[in-house]
């Protein structure tokens, strides 16, 4: 079912359309403030690394990298990238790249700024925290796979002053970005906010996709309880059963 | 305690205190620990990987003669092509290999962990023996499957959310607000626990941790002075 | 500045130091709370109770030393627990930075590692394994290949108990200590799902909201952070396990009531502030 | 090698190797299992070899920061001389016994151990100022969230049943009902969002995991 949909997106037969996601029109905002300030932007594609099963959250992050590039070039503010997975930084490096070319200022790109802080969990967040302080970052943007650094990186982010912006999938990190940030995209908002910003057929797909899956779930959920209070649990003996031999 | 444990005891301490002079301000100390340990992180994970692949496939390969062996090695050294620019391409060769396998593995198994067993839990039978702080109790089931639904109505993203579409998304957003409260209390006590850890280290009476505190203290009041010095005279 | 506007701007070093105090007092001075008890605790103490002489229990250290105040106590009382019902202790690791605290749990609970008489025959230490959940899958289908030596140097295949321990079918519990990723989400997926071994995990008190809804079918019961090792250790009395989580539990209890002054405090500011302007 | 063989073979082993391992997880054929445990250890030893990136970009960035002097130079030097120092000490000096050893063992203590678990309990500094200063009951959401954070603080925590006694079990029905429901609810989510990912990944669709260009 999930590669139909996806099928069906890549191929153009049906356009999926994303419901709207709060956070994301915040960017434009933010960016914007930093620019009258002018002070920079930070932004930070999370900690989690690309072949794990929360790799999806760091190209989600990514995504949304190339939208705030692309409005930083436009408005000529100064963007910080910090990465802590290695093979992250030529990905957002290239990004970057490719965003301020096509916002016409190719010239504005630099490489440094896109900065591989450590690949140690600590010593990275204590390397990003120092960047906002020295920097004074009026914009701070983290959508990605965060853990135990999420405080220390919204603290730092009010102690500058900045708009938040913050999203995760981490379930135990998103009540501070609830109770810390401006605007906090929640779990899978994040993957949903890839997709709608780059617009990608395939992305889009995807969410469509886990839409019917999820629906599916509720289904069955729904029919399954109902079973159940009655005292029947045939259903559940079915998915507990004979599914796995 | 011989000398040699005592002096690691009191450079534990010392670095400890560094590290926590972050709190006056950022400062030169501070920095100092932070790269120490970054080197001696980067470090350790290499000398225990090292341990392993000696184990593993080093030591079968030499001693034993074990051919098979060779193949992962030769695969693993392909990870440095990441620094060349002309011969990148090689680089994805090893990171294909370890993606693919640790991807496929994770999505075989969370189609049965996270997602078909946390279905089946929600709708196994409910115990009617149970206290009311159980969750198996009917009413706690029902109330757990109405919010694990609700989430779920939340988290769908192509459809717009009206009517009674609202409502369910609602219902998933006030069970979220209480979990992350949970979370959030959570949390608060998990970080207490490591300073609880710290302290404990430092002002161990058995121990010679607590005699840098007073040092620390005189040094951080001395620093303080001497700025408030500087700042008079500018 | 008015008052209530200085409410909300209290210097955070203030702060900094009143917690350090807070914590710090208890510890020099116990004040002997009484510890209550949580169902998850409880549910944890029965499923290790249940585990006979010779079964083969994996203990594995999912965490880096970030943690180990919450969880270093947490593995020495199930060790401790597990050796006292005559398990067979298999140990390893999946953190890098989390593998060299096996040895020091040994010497700690038995005195020595090594060197010590049981070694091989009731606990082992196998080490790290690299590469997260496939490693786990790998112990699970193998784990004579996958960890062909022990932490200190001598052929698994050489060492008694491992005679009889192959893989994932052979194992009876597996508790992990886990921090983070990889941890029981993994664990859940390679081991308890696919050989139906029982799984019981100590996380820090950060995971415990998100292991909760494995419970009771996937996770037999769960050490929530130092408040569940403190109720474990309690528990284990009777075996006679001298517990050292009073006084923490003391520094526990007042710097969460630190925490709740301050969020009270910062909202009168913030509401009385609201309701000044709308006048 | 051909320019179609370089894009596509990165693609091609990431879809044999995920197919691999999702068919040994749902079947039971025993050579198929073995060949794909030989395979699972051949990845393990593989991806030890990735520590190597890391290592290089530190050297490489903090041996030019000591060489051009730059501001905190003694701090790389520092880092160097801790990273190679362990390094050197492990593998080459430990006689075989790597962290087992007891001069490895006492820097780790002594060093790491402290290091690591201090710069992450100064988290507990942070909470209480981020507390203080960001929590707020902003709309009926945020205090609902400080009302059930507020519970739960007092119910796991000595303090709060000494006071009142019920507060334990309410934390706990909290744990057991409301926090299972909103969990479960977002770990299904994700768990079929990281599927959708999955599949595009083994399919090539996705392929920012292979860096720039791919």
């Amino acid at each position: 079912m999930m590669l139909a949909t996806l099928y069906m997106s890549v191929k153009g037969i049906r356009k999926p359309t994303i419901r709207k996601i709060a956070g994301l029109d915040a960017i434009g905002e933010a960016v914007g403030r930093a620019t009258e300030m002018g002070r920079p932007v930070h932004f930070t594609p999370g900690i989690a690394g690309l072949g794990t099963d929360t790799g999806p959250q760091t190209l989600a992050g990514l995504s949304v990298l190339s939208h705030v590039a692309e409005l930083a070039a436009k408005y000529k503010t100064t963007l910080w990238t910090t990465i802590r997975i290695p093979s992250v930084q030529p990905l957002a490096a290239e990004i970057v790249r490719q965003a301020y070319v096509k916002a016409g200022a190719p010239e504005a790109y630099d490489e440094d700024k896109i900065i591989f802080l450590s690949d140690t969990q600590f010593a990275y967040a204590s390397g990003v925290v120092g960047l906002m302080h020295r920097e004074k970052v009026a914009a701070n943007i983290m959508i990605g796979g965060f853990w135990a650094e999420s405080l220390l990186f919204a603290e730092a982010g009010y102690l500058t002053g900045a708009i938040q912006i913050a999203g995760t999938a981490q379930t135990s990190q998103i009540p501070f970005f609830v109770a810390a940030c401006d605007y906090c995209l929640i779990g899978e908002e994040i993957l949903a906010a890839g997709a709608y910003l780059s617009k990608d057929p395939v992305q889009l797909g995807a969410i469509w996709g886990t839409d019917y899956a999820k629906a599916i779930a509720i289904i069955i959920i729904g029919v399954g309880l109902v079973l159940s209070l009655a005292g029947n649990n045939v259903l559940w003996k079915l998915l507990s059963g004979p599914l796995w031999t | 305690m011989d000398t040699f444990e005592l002096l690691g005891t009191l450079m534990a301490a010392a670095f400890t205190l560094m590290v926590y002079s972050f709190f006056y301000k950022e400062n030169k100390a501070y920095r100092f620990a932070e790269h120490v340990f970054i080197g001696l992180a980067v470090a350790h994970s290499t000398v225990i990987s090292s341990k392993y692949v000696w184990d593993t496939a080093l030591a079968p390969l030499t001693t034993k003669g074990d051919a098979f062996w060779i193949l992962p090695i030769l695969v693993g050294l392909l990870f440095p092509f990441f620094f060349s620019k002309k011969y990148f391409w090689i680089y994805r060769i090893p990171v294909s290999t370890v993606v693919g396998t640790g991807i496929g593995l994770g999505m075989a198994g969370l189609l049965r962990s996270q997602f078909i067993d946390q279905i089946a839990q929600t709708i196994a039978l409910p115990n009617l023996k149970a206290t009311w702080i159980s969750g198996s109790h009917p009413i706690n089931m029902a109330l757990i499957a109405i919010g694990t639904v609700g989430t779920l109505f939340f988290f769908i993203f192509t459809v717009e959310q009206k009517g009674p579409l609202l409502y369910a998304s609602h219902v998933g957003r006030w069970t979220m607000m209480i979990a992350f409260g949970a979370a959030f209390g959570f949390t608060v006590m998990a970080r207490m626990s490591l300073l609880i850890g710290r302290l404990q280290f430092l002002l161990d009476p058995t121990g010679v941790a607590w005699y840098l505190v007073p040092v620390a203290v005189v040094i951080i009041a001395a620093v303080v002075l001497m700025e408030r010095g500087k700042g008079a005279k500018s | 500045m008015s008052f209530f506007d200085k409410l909300e701007k209290v210097d955070p070093r203030l702060m900094y130091v009143l917690l350090f105090i807070v914590v710090a007092l208890p510890l020099v001075r116990p004040f002997g709370l009484p510890i209550s008890m949580s169902p998850m605790t409880v549910a944890f103490y029965d499923t290790v109770e249940k585990i006979k002489p010779g079964d083969v229990a994996v203990v594995s250290i999912d965490y880096s030393p970030a943690s180990q105040p919450e969880q270093y106590p947490q593995t020495k009382a199930v060790m401790a627990h597990l050796s006292a019902k005559g398990a067979k202790i298999v140990c390893l690791g999946f953190w890098a930075d989390g593998a060299p605290f096996i040895d020091r749990a040994f010497k700690d609970v038995f005195g020595k590692s090594k060197d010590h008489p049981k070694y091989g025959t009731d606990f082992v230490n196998l080490g790290w394994v690299p590469n997260g959940e496939v490693g786990m899958a790998s112990i699970g289908k193998d784990i004579q290949t996958t960890c062909p030596k022990d932490y200190y140097g001598s052929p698994t295949a050489a060492i008694p108990m491992m005679k009889d321990i192959k893989g994932g079918r052979d194992f009876k519990l597996v508790v992990s200590l886990a921090s983070g990723t990889p941890g029981v989400p993994e664990w859940l997926r390679q081991i308890q799902a696919q050989y139906g071994v029982t799984f019981l995990t100590g996380v820090t008190a950060v995971s415990a909201p998100a292991t909760r809804q494995y419970f009771p079918a996937q996770v037999a019961g769960v050490l929530e952070g130092l408040a569940g090792a403190a109720e474990y250790e309690v528990l284990l009395i009777k075996y006679g396990y001298i517990g050292t989580l009073a006084p923490p539990m003391d520094s526990q209890s007042f710097s969460h009531l630190l925490v709740i002054i301050f969020i009270v405090l910062g909202n009168v500011g913030f509401v009385l502030r609201k309701y000044g302007k709308a006048k | 090698m051909s320019v179609a063989i370089r894009r596509s073979l990165p693609l091609v082993i990431t879809f044999i190797a995920g197919l691999l391992v999702i068919g040994d997880y749902y079947l039971r054929i025993p050579d198929y299992n073995k060949l794909v445990s030989n395979w699972m250890s051949f990845v393990n030893v593989a991806s030890s070899f990735a520590v190597i990136i890391g290592y290089v970009t530190l050297t490489r960035i903090h041996a030019r920061r000591l060489t051009q002097r730059k501001a905190g130079w003694y701090n790389s030097a520092a880092l160097i001389f801790a990273m190679y120092g362990l390094l050197i000490w492990g593998v080459f000096l430990s006689g075989g016994k790597f962290t087992a050893d007891s001069a490895y063992t006492y820097w780790f203590n002594n060093l790491y151990v402290p290091l690591d678990s201090t710069i992450f309990s100064m988290l507990a500094f942070y909470i209480v100022s981020s507390a203080y200063r960001a929590f707020r009951a902003r709309s009926a959401e945020a205090t609902v969230l400080l009302v059930s954070a507020v519970i739960v603080m007092l119910g796991r925590a000595p303090v709060g049943p000494a006071i009142w006694p019920d507060i334990g079990p309410i934390t706990s029905w909290i744990m057991a009902v409301p926090n299972t429901a909103g969990m479960r609810g977002i770990t299904i989510g994700v768990a079929l969002g990281v599927l959708s990912m999955g599949i595009r990944v083994l399919l090539g669709r996705e392929r920012g995991y292979l860096g720039p260009g791919a």
